[in-house]
């Protein structure tokens, strides 16, 4: 036996080192796998476990009280009474249920007869016809021999198992007889109890117990676990991987468990019920959730289960510290789309309702668009679907308009003048504020204003007639709708216009008297109407406009602009396209006129000022701000921060760039023309917030068409005219499409307000609607307020006219609408109703001058070609409900006619009457024939009518 | 009452019956049947240990004692070799929830991260690879120090050359297959080097001289790296056949390299000792 | 149209000397006086409505200020504003009356009970309609086109001082003080006013006039008597 | 002061005189083996990389670069390939010293007695696993695997590197012309590798530790592994940052960093700087001087040396294998010659053909 080999080493110290190692090994394979299964989310599910078990055992409490004991406990006594009474009769019960279990057995066996019977007779069926069929005969014979057989037999089988069903049922009966009663009582017992009984199952289910505890633990979580994870698979709804589409699943709701459920509404996050379920997540709600999922409107990463990984993004510093301590929460680096914070979740609302420019359930997406339009960022900045008009003043004949001082003084800071101006600040910004550069801006400045008047023609003007009377001004300015827009003289109900005030330091009596007659000549796309105001009113108006001076922006000493600065100006921009000795040259040989003007033109294309104003020259200039149509998705490292300290996300770089826009060349070397150029807004906060949800709610993400909210014709047509509606803002002074009119308030008698439109797509004719927008005429003559002419186009007419029908589904019918009066005695006694009802007393066809106001109403001639049949007839059985504080009394109050002998009081047909009599009524008919005014014997029947309010 | 001859009562009993693994292993067919050798603490034994078992027999039954010293070897080899297999086993379990589409890649990802369960394989095989990639180098450091790769074993240190350039291969598929921004670009860099390779990269030296008439043969279209990513771009394709060679096409090769290498290890006298 | 006016007039004064002394019920009366330079009075121009001007021999002035002979003020509408919580009273089965006579309304200023039937007259031949805007109930604008037509409505909502206009005719106005109790009296040509019938109790009664304003009084009632409130107007 | 140590370390870190103190140290280290084989020795080296790291770790930038789950890797690469090596030459020089003395090196001792492989053999590798397995395990707990934004070919990170263990060849990029870098130079690695044992094979020197046996081939070998293998991937990893702009270890990475690039081919250096005349239009011609410098560099030494330094050497290799010996020997060490140009010249190419996309 060779000899025991040699040893290497002693392998009770290397045993040691195997102990040392697989004790390690387990020790870490367990940390492992537990780590690897205790999952945040299994955290949140317990929680909510516990939370609804609390819930349903409150409610169990609550079920408990609302037993009514006292029922209970006269069944429980019935029960009692039954079975004392059953045990009396135990023996009859035990032998009835003898021979119940005997008859089970009888049927059992005659049931399996039956059956086996039917397979007989079903194949011999089948064979019969496949012979027959093959027309081999005597088999078929022979399969019909055996059908013929079986008959009887088959049918014998079904009565008697028929037979034995029936007794089991009256043995049944019988035994019923004895327990019957128990078995009531009971049901009766449990249907009281029933609710109770319900909630304790689920408190018990509810309850985590040291069951549910195994069947969570990590290895056999597989079974039945009860922490696991939710999801929703959104059908036609999928997450952008660049350039290929994945389909959108949600796991939200693995922590979210209580968002469509009812009763969370206070409960603590992640459990809260989703605010307004009516329109979110609910089955029946516009966005159920199943379809929309949440990260579509909310986004955020969807497939991740944990707070920090699913890109949870906090509204301000104070919630993110908050969640720094509770949820270790840190922006999550690697997740481009990250969640909206909840104060701009509004911004996801564009994505299906494109089309819509106004949004009633996005309030703050809808503002931040309107002040995107009214301050023209759409004038710099490239916004698809965004094409807006020009919001600023058309300066191609500013000569005959403005002194150039004027100009220089308001280009210095333009809120000098007048604080509520939406002219942005352009020049002396912070970047551009250093003395280097304050030079240039003034140098800048007075460049353009020389531009500007050289390149502008001069309109003719014509002088006020007399020197007009303020305090009529100031009264007209008052009257004649001016406020609809302006706000002026101490009244700010709109601030559509510019605020009137210190016109007199601006600009000349010629000018502006001229501007009142005819705006469209001094700028022909301008937005301000004609109020075809007279002579002696525009002087009028002139004259109080142009005492309303400033004198301390007129004291503003102009800067003194060095001419070498404007030389070096001039001459880097002529750099940039010809050498350095040629441009030398070249500037060389013009006068210095020529060159501020030359650089007022270079300035004016680098700033960009013809995005606002028509400006000569820069007819189709291109924008000059960076296109902003897919901004929400932009990349967060395209965004220069610069030396601002912000946190890296849009929404704080988007705020920070509408407040203070100049604030990102701080610290920044930059030579004067490569400095940034947006100007300075200085919006308030409330305002740059809403603007942010805008920018944000420009997203990339395309929607598949199933799911956008497709607006049909009708909707399209309703947004258009919404478009025109807001740009010549006549919500300033009418009630219409929800908005109630800007300037009802001043009127404290309603009836003096401008008329109410809602409706009026039923009321009125289209053609003379067509007619009236276009060139309008008085209708109400007691109204001091006069419907402007706007000079809109036909495009512009027929939207309008399109927009008024749908507003109220009514087919737009560019016809006249005609009506057929049926008899010539209806019309005979619509006359006689028209006579005793007097209503030429108001509605004079040609008033007389001087009457006093109450005797002018709208003249009955035009009604039939202004007004719709229909409309007439709701009009006056309470014309109250349709014009809200109109003068028109209602003649047939509660429906009552206070004619009882015309078609025997029937109101309907004697308004009937009275509005064929109009359509064919003639004013000079009947004024010669007005009832005298001494007591004609109308009919004395002194109708009196009880009426109950 | 004393005297009378007490019938013992049947008194039930029962025991269990004793089992003793050694009496199982030795004496029972079953047993037999499995292990080929018994317990006896002596050198037959313990050989017969070693040959009778095909895992064991990757050594010989003795070996020299330097050879065994982990100081010498630092057991490199081994541990290479152990750190592959747990990357098999770790890979295999990842395949059964990976989909190599782009669709399908990054959410499977996440999906392991957040909930699926051990998703923790997805670490012990990323951190695996990197082990296995220093085990490796350490490995041929370790043979090139003691000089092992010198006659005989001079083949068998160029069949390691090429298992270390395999793992590294190995290392560098499986980092496209996350699908993240990461991956995609470390591969970008990494497959642009391909397009220079000489007269089969579109843009290295020589390739505009191989020209059929004045059809130019290599082109962005058919050179060496539009065949390593399947396209012009890393994309789809690519995702795909990284998968393929990192699950399959390497892991193979690498085993049939390793056979030859462990068995030129024995053939070619064990752990290398001087002469 | 002038009888009307007469018989109402005798009424209160019948009223207030039949010094009914029921067991436990007080009176509160008293007189609005009025010291300073009286407006001038301003006339009511008709012509604007032949008919209307037709009615009236000579000029007619507006009832807005009305000095009395005796320096007191006329159409003060004196009422009981605190001290009836929760009691309720039947509104009378009988109508108040709103004549339209001449182009006015008589009377100018009256009082009525919630849900107490309120009947507006059209006396005349032309053409008025009743423009009630009371705030608190929804505003009715009637048309009474034919003379001697009677229409009958009813407040549902208390409210102190209703406005009535007549679109057709500007100068006419009306203003009715809407009580959910009968405990009300408006100053005759005297400057008098009476409230009868009035629990024991404390009270504070207030004093409108369309012009002048408002001005109230703590009173108490106690067993039996009369109790006098006197207000005083300035111009 | 930390300031200031950071500050420093960032000044020096500049590629000229890290890679040059590296090859210093190394060099000093070749030298005298005995001395920084010895435990003190050792002592201090390990103490000065942790002591570095320590106070690196409190930099905010440094942590997040080297924290990073993917850098964890090489870090530890760094201390465990250190300690192996020091391991090795420890043994080394024991059994020089030994051999000097006579007496049989530590493997010789032993390599006549035979031990059974089961249970002695089998038993370290069971325990050597288990260790392995904890340390995999322990790795996979703390640290999460890396799940960056999903791929998104349109936006590309900056820097985008290659996987860690590719970084030297990315850092040659740098140098070399994508070609060379890219395929001419890891062929030449791989081949090279294959080569060693047809290159170096005297059989006598193979199956123990040992220094000054086999000085020259640890020598190559360990300057080939060391620097040109793991410093390069140090430096792709921790000094290289956006636009593969130079960083200090403390120095935040700043996209907008903005270095000023010269780098000039010698043929512009040749005609343009010295010679004042334009580039001669053929390419040939144009590249004249880097051809001639080319042949030179692979011709001279091969002839010099064959007749000096090498002469015992190429009688023991025979003429081809000195020649593919030397192709090798050079192509290394033009790696670090041409890092030299670039760093003190600024040169870019020796050779630049653009046309067929031939540059050196």
């Amino acid at each position: 036996m060779p000899g025991q080999a040699p040893k290497l080493y002693s392998i009770k110290k290397t045993t040691v080192a195997f102990a040392v190692a697989s004790v390690f090994l387990l020790i870490s394979l367990v940390w492992m796998v537990l780590q690897d299964s205790t999952r945040e989310w299994k955290g949140w599910q317990r929680k909510f476990m516990e939370l609804s078990r609390q819930k349903a055992s409150a409610e169990l409490e609550a079920a408990g009280k609302a037993v009514d004991t006292a029922k209970l406990a006269e069944l429980t006594k019935q029960i009692e009474a039954a079975r004392t009474q059953s045990k009396a009769h135990s023996d009859e019960i035990t032998r009835v249920k003898k021979e119940i279990a005997k008859a089970d057995v009888d049927t059992l066996k005659a049931r399996a007869h039956y059956q086996d019977l039917k397979q007989f007779q079903d194949s011999d069926r089948y064979f019969l016809e496949e012979y027959r069929a093959h027309h081999e005969d005597e088999q078929a014979k022979a399969y019909e021999a055996l059908l013929a057989h079986r008959g009887p037999e088959f049918s014998k089988a079904k009565a008697d198992l028929e037979s034995l069903e029936a007794a089991r049922e009256g043995l049944q009966a019988k035994l019923e007889k004895f327990t019957g009663a128990e078995e009531t009582a009971r049901r009766e017992a449990a249907k009281l109890t029933q609710a109770k009984t319900l909630l304790e199952k689920k408190v018990k289910k509810l309850t985590f117990d040291w069951m549910q505890m195994i069947l969570n633990a990590p290895m056999l979580d597989f079974i039945r676990p009860s922490l696991q994870i939710q999801q929703i698979v959104l059908e036609n709804l999928y997450d952008d991987y660049y350039f290929n589409k994945t389909q959108k699943v949600d796991r939200c709701v693995t922590c979210h468990l209580g968002i469509d459920q009812k009763g969370f509404e206070d409960a603590p996050q992640p459990f809260r019920t989703h605010p307004r379920p009516e329109l979110f997540l609910a089955a029946d709600s516009p966005h159920p959730l199943e379809e929309i999922g949440c990260t579509v409107c909310h986004g955020g990463s969807g497939h991740s289960a944990s707070f920090v990984t699913a890109a949870h993004t906090p509204r301000d510093k104070k919630q993110a510290e908050a969640w720094e301590k509770k949820y270790h929460w840190h922006p999550m680096k690697h997740w481009s789309e990250k969640m909206l914070p909840l104060n701009h979740a509004e911004a996801s609302c564009a994505k299906c309702h494109a089309g819509q420019a106004e949004m009633p359930e996005a309030p703050k997406l809808s503002q931040g668009r309107k002040l995107a339009e009214t301050f023209g960022c759409f004038a710099c900045h490239k916004v698809d679907g965004f094409e807006r008009w020009k919001v600023g003043p058309n300066l191609k004949h500013v000569q005959s308009k403005l002194e150039q001082d004027w100009i220089i003084r308001w280009l210095q800071n333009p809120k000098e003048f007048r604080p509520s101006t939406k002219m942005p600040r352009i020049f002396h910004l912070r970047n551009t504020s250093d003395p280097g550069s304050a030079s240039k801006n003034d140098a800048a400045i007075a460049a353009i204003a020389a531009y500007l008047m050289k390149n502008s023609e001069p309109i003719a003007l014509d002088n006020p007639p007399a020197a007009g009377d303020p305090q009529k001004g100031e009264a007209l300015v008052k009257e004649l709708g001016c406020l609809g827009c302006h706000s002026a003289a101490g009244v700010s109900a709109n601030h559509h216009g510019p605020e009137l005030s210190g016109l007199g330091s601006k600009v000349k009596a010629e000018w502006l008297y001229t501007w009142l007659k005819d705006p469209k000549r001094y700028h022909t796309e301008t937005r301000m109407p004609s109020l075809r105001l007279s002579d002696e009113e525009a002087s009028h108006i002139t004259s109080y406009l142009l005492s309303l001076r400033n004198e301390k922006f007129e004291s503003i000493e102009l800067p003194h602009v060095k001419p070498e600065v404007v030389e070096q100006m001039a001459l880097n921009f002529m750099t940039t396209t010809k050498r350095q000795v040629e441009a030398k040259a070249e500037l060389e040989k013009m006068s210095e006129e020529d060159r501020l003007e030359y650089l007022g033109g270079k300035m004016i294309g680098q700033q960009g000022c013809f995005g606002c104003h028509d400006i000569k020259g820069f007819e189709n200039a291109k924008q000059i701000g960076t296109e902003l149509s897919e901004e929400g998705s932009k990349d967060v490292e395209k965004l220069f921060f610069g030396f601002v300290p912000l946190e890296h996300t849009r929404q704080s770089w988007f705020f920070q760039k509408l407040k203070e826009p100049r604030i990102f060349d701080d610290g920044k070397e930059l030579p004067y023309f490569e400095k940034l150029r947006m100007p300075q807004f200085d919006f308030t906060d409330e305002q740059a917030d809403a603007l942010v949800t805008f920018l944000l709610s420009l997203q990339k993400t395309v929607i598949p068409e199933a799911m956008q909210n497709r607006l049909d014709l009708r909707e399209q047509q309703i947004e258009a005219g919404r478009l025109i509606v807001a740009q010549f803002h006549c919500q300033g002074c009418h009630t219409l499409d929800g908005k109630v009119g800007a300037v009802r308030e001043i009127f404290e008698d309603k009836g003096k307000a401008p008329p109410i439109l809602t409706g009026e797509g039923k009321k009125v004719q289209s053609p003379w609607l067509y007619k009236f927008l276009s060139g309008p005429t008085t209708i109400r003559p007691w109204l001091t307020y006069r419907m402007p002419t706007f000079g809109f186009d036909h495009a512009k007419l027929t939207e309008l006219v399109q927009y008024f029908n749908n507003l109220d589904q009514v087919p737009p019918a560019f016809v006249h609408e005609g009506v057929v009066p049926s008899t010539e005695e209806e019309l005979q006694s619509g006359g006689k109703l028209f006579q005793m009802f007097q209503c030429i007393k108001c509605h004079k066809s040609n008033p007389e001058p001087g009457l006093s106001a109450s005797f002018l109403a709208p003249d009955l001639a035009v009604a039939r070609e202004r007004l719709r049949p229909d409309w007439v007839l709701e009009w006056l059985k309470d014309p109250q409900t349709l014009q809200e504080g109109t003068m028109m009394p209602t003649f047939f109050s509660e429906g009552q006619s206070p004619v009882p002998d015309i078609f025997e009081g029937d109101a309907a047909k004697q308004i009937k009457a009275i509005r064929d009599y109009l359509w064919i009524f003639n004013p000079e008919a009947v004024s010669s024939g007005a009832p005298s005014a001494k007591g004609t014997q109308t009919p004395a029947s002194a109708a009196s009518s009880s009426a109950t309010a | 009452m004393p005297g009378q001859e007490e019938q013992p009562k049947k008194k039930f009993s029962f025991k269990f019956p004793e089992f003793s693994f050694k009496d199982f292993r030795l004496k029972t067919q079953v047993g037999k049947s499995v292990f080929r050798h018994g317990y006896a603490d002596d050198d037959r034994d313990r050989a017969l240990t070693v040959l009778t078992n095909v895992f064991f027999h990757l050594h010989p039954v003795k070996v020299r004692k330097s050879g065994a010293r982990f100081g010498f070897t630092w057991c490199a080899g081994g541990l290479s070799f152990f750190v592959f297999l747990t990357l098999v086993v770790s890979g295999i379990l990842l395949m059964f929830y990976y989909r190599p589409t782009v669709e399908y890649a990054y959410n499977d990802i996440v999906a392991m991260r957040e909930h699926v369960p051990f998703g923790i394989m997805r670490e012990l095989h990323r951190w695996g690879a990197h082990a296995m990639i220093i085990t490796v180098w350490l490995h041929m450091f370790r043979v090139f120090m003691t000089g092992s790769y010198k006659p005989p074993r001079e083949f068998n240190w160029v069949i390691g050359v090429i298992l270390l350039v395999l793992t590294m291969l190995l290392s560098f598929t499986g980092y496209l297959l996350p699908w993240d921004q990461l991956a995609i670009w470390a591969i970008t860099v990494g497959s642009n080097m391909a397009r220079a390779t000489p007269f089969l990269g579109h843009e290295g030296p020589g390739a505009s001289l191989l020209k059929l008439g004045d059809i130019q043969l290599i082109h962005s279209g058919s050179d060496v790296r539009f065949a390593l990513l399947g396209g012009n771009f890393v994309g789809a394709a690519t995702l795909l056949r990284f998968y393929i060679l990192h699950c399959v096409a390497i892991p193979t090769v690498v085993v049939l390299l390793m056979a030859v290498h462990f068995w030129r290890i024995r053939k070619d006298g064990g752990i290398s000792a001087p002469l | 149209m002038k009888i009307q006016s007469m018989f109402s007039a005798i009424g209160v004064v019948v009223l207030f000397f039949a010094v009914a002394n029921p067991a436990h019920a007080g009176t509160v009366s008293g007189k609005a006086s009025f010291s300073g330079t009286a407006p001038a009075v301003q006339e009511i121009d008709m012509n604007a409505d032949p008919t209307c001007a037709g009615l009236h021999s000579e000029t007619v002035t507006t009832e807005d200020v009305v000095v009395n002979a005796n320096g007191t003020l006329k159409n003060v509408f004196v009422y009981v504003k605190q001290g009836l919580e929760g009691k309720t009273f039947e509104p009378p089965a009988t109508s108040v009356k709103m004549d339209q006579n001449g182009c006015q309304y008589h009377p100018h200023v009256f009082g009525v009970q919630v849900n107490q039937p309120f009947e507006i007259i059209n006396s005349d031949s032309t053409l008025h309609n009743v423009h009630g805007m009371p705030t608190q109930s929804k505003e009715f604008n009637l048309g009474m086109p034919i003379q001697g037509m009677k229409l009958t409505r009813k407040f549902d909502k208390p409210e102190v001082m209703v406005k009535f206009k007549c679109d057709v005719h500007p100068w006419m106005n009306a203003y009715a003080g809407v009580l959910p109790h009968p405990f009300f009296g408006v100053t005759n040509e005297e400057g008098v006013f009476e409230i009868k019938d009035l629990p024991a109790g404390q009270y504070v009664v207030e004093a409108w006039h369309e012009k002048f304003g408002v001005q109230t009084q703590n009173i108490t009632i106690d067993e039996a008597g009369v109790q006098t409130a006197d207000f005083a107007f300035a111009g | 002061m930390i300031e200031a140590f950071k500050h420093g370390v960032n000044a020096f870190c500049n590629p000229t005189s890290i890679f040059s103190a590296a090859v210093a140290l190394f060099a000093l280290m070749m030298a005298f083996p005995a001395f920084f084989v010895s435990t003190p020795a050792a002592l201090v080296l390990a103490f000065l990389t942790l002591g570095f790291f320590g106070v690196g770790l409190t930099d905010e930038h440094f942590r997040t670069i080297v924290t990073t789950p993917d850098n964890v890797p090489i870090v530890g690469m760094l201390f465990i390939f250190g300690y192996f090596t020091w391991f090795a030459l420890r043994k080394a020089v024991e059994n020089d010293k030994r051999i000097a003395a006579g007496q049989p090196t530590l493997e010789k001792a032993e390599a006549e007695e035979k031990v059974m492989v089961f249970p002695y053999l089998i038993y370290i590798e069971f325990v050597a696993a288990l260790f392995y397995s904890i340390i995999l395990v322990l790795w996979s707990i703390f640290l999460k695997a890396p799940l960056e934004d999903t791929a998104n070919p349109s936006i590309s990170p900056n820097p985008s590197k290659a996987p860690w263990y590719f970084l030297g060849l990315q850092e040659m990029l740098v140098y070399y012309d994508p070609w060379i870098a890219g395929v001419l130079l890891p062929t030449f690695i791989i081949l090279g590798l294959c080569a060693i044992p047809y290159i170096d094979n005297d059989p006598k020197t193979s199956g123990f530790y040992s220094f000054k046996e086999r000085r020259r081939g640890i020598i190559l070998f360990l300057f080939g592994f060391w620097i040109l293998w793991v410093l390069l991937i140090i430096i792709g990893t921790f000094l290289r940052g956006p636009n593969w702009n130079f960083f200090g270890p403390f120095e935040t990475w700043d996209v907008h960093k903005l270095v000023p690039l010269m780098n000039v081919n010698l043929s512009d250096y040749v005609f343009v700087k010295t010679l004042g005349m334009g580039l001669p239009k053929a390419w040939y011609l144009r590249e004249m001087p880097g051809f001639i410098l080319l042949t030179l560099y692979f011709w001279l030494p091969v002839t010099l040396l064959r007749r000096t330094v090498f002469k015992k050497y190429y009688e023991s290799l025979g003429a081809t294998r000195y020649v593919i010996y030397m192709i090798l020997f050079l192509t290394m060490f033009s790696l670090p010659i041409k890092m030299y140009l670039r760093w003190a010249f600024n040169l870019k190419y020796i050779v630049a053909i653009p046309e067929f996309f031939f540059n050196i």
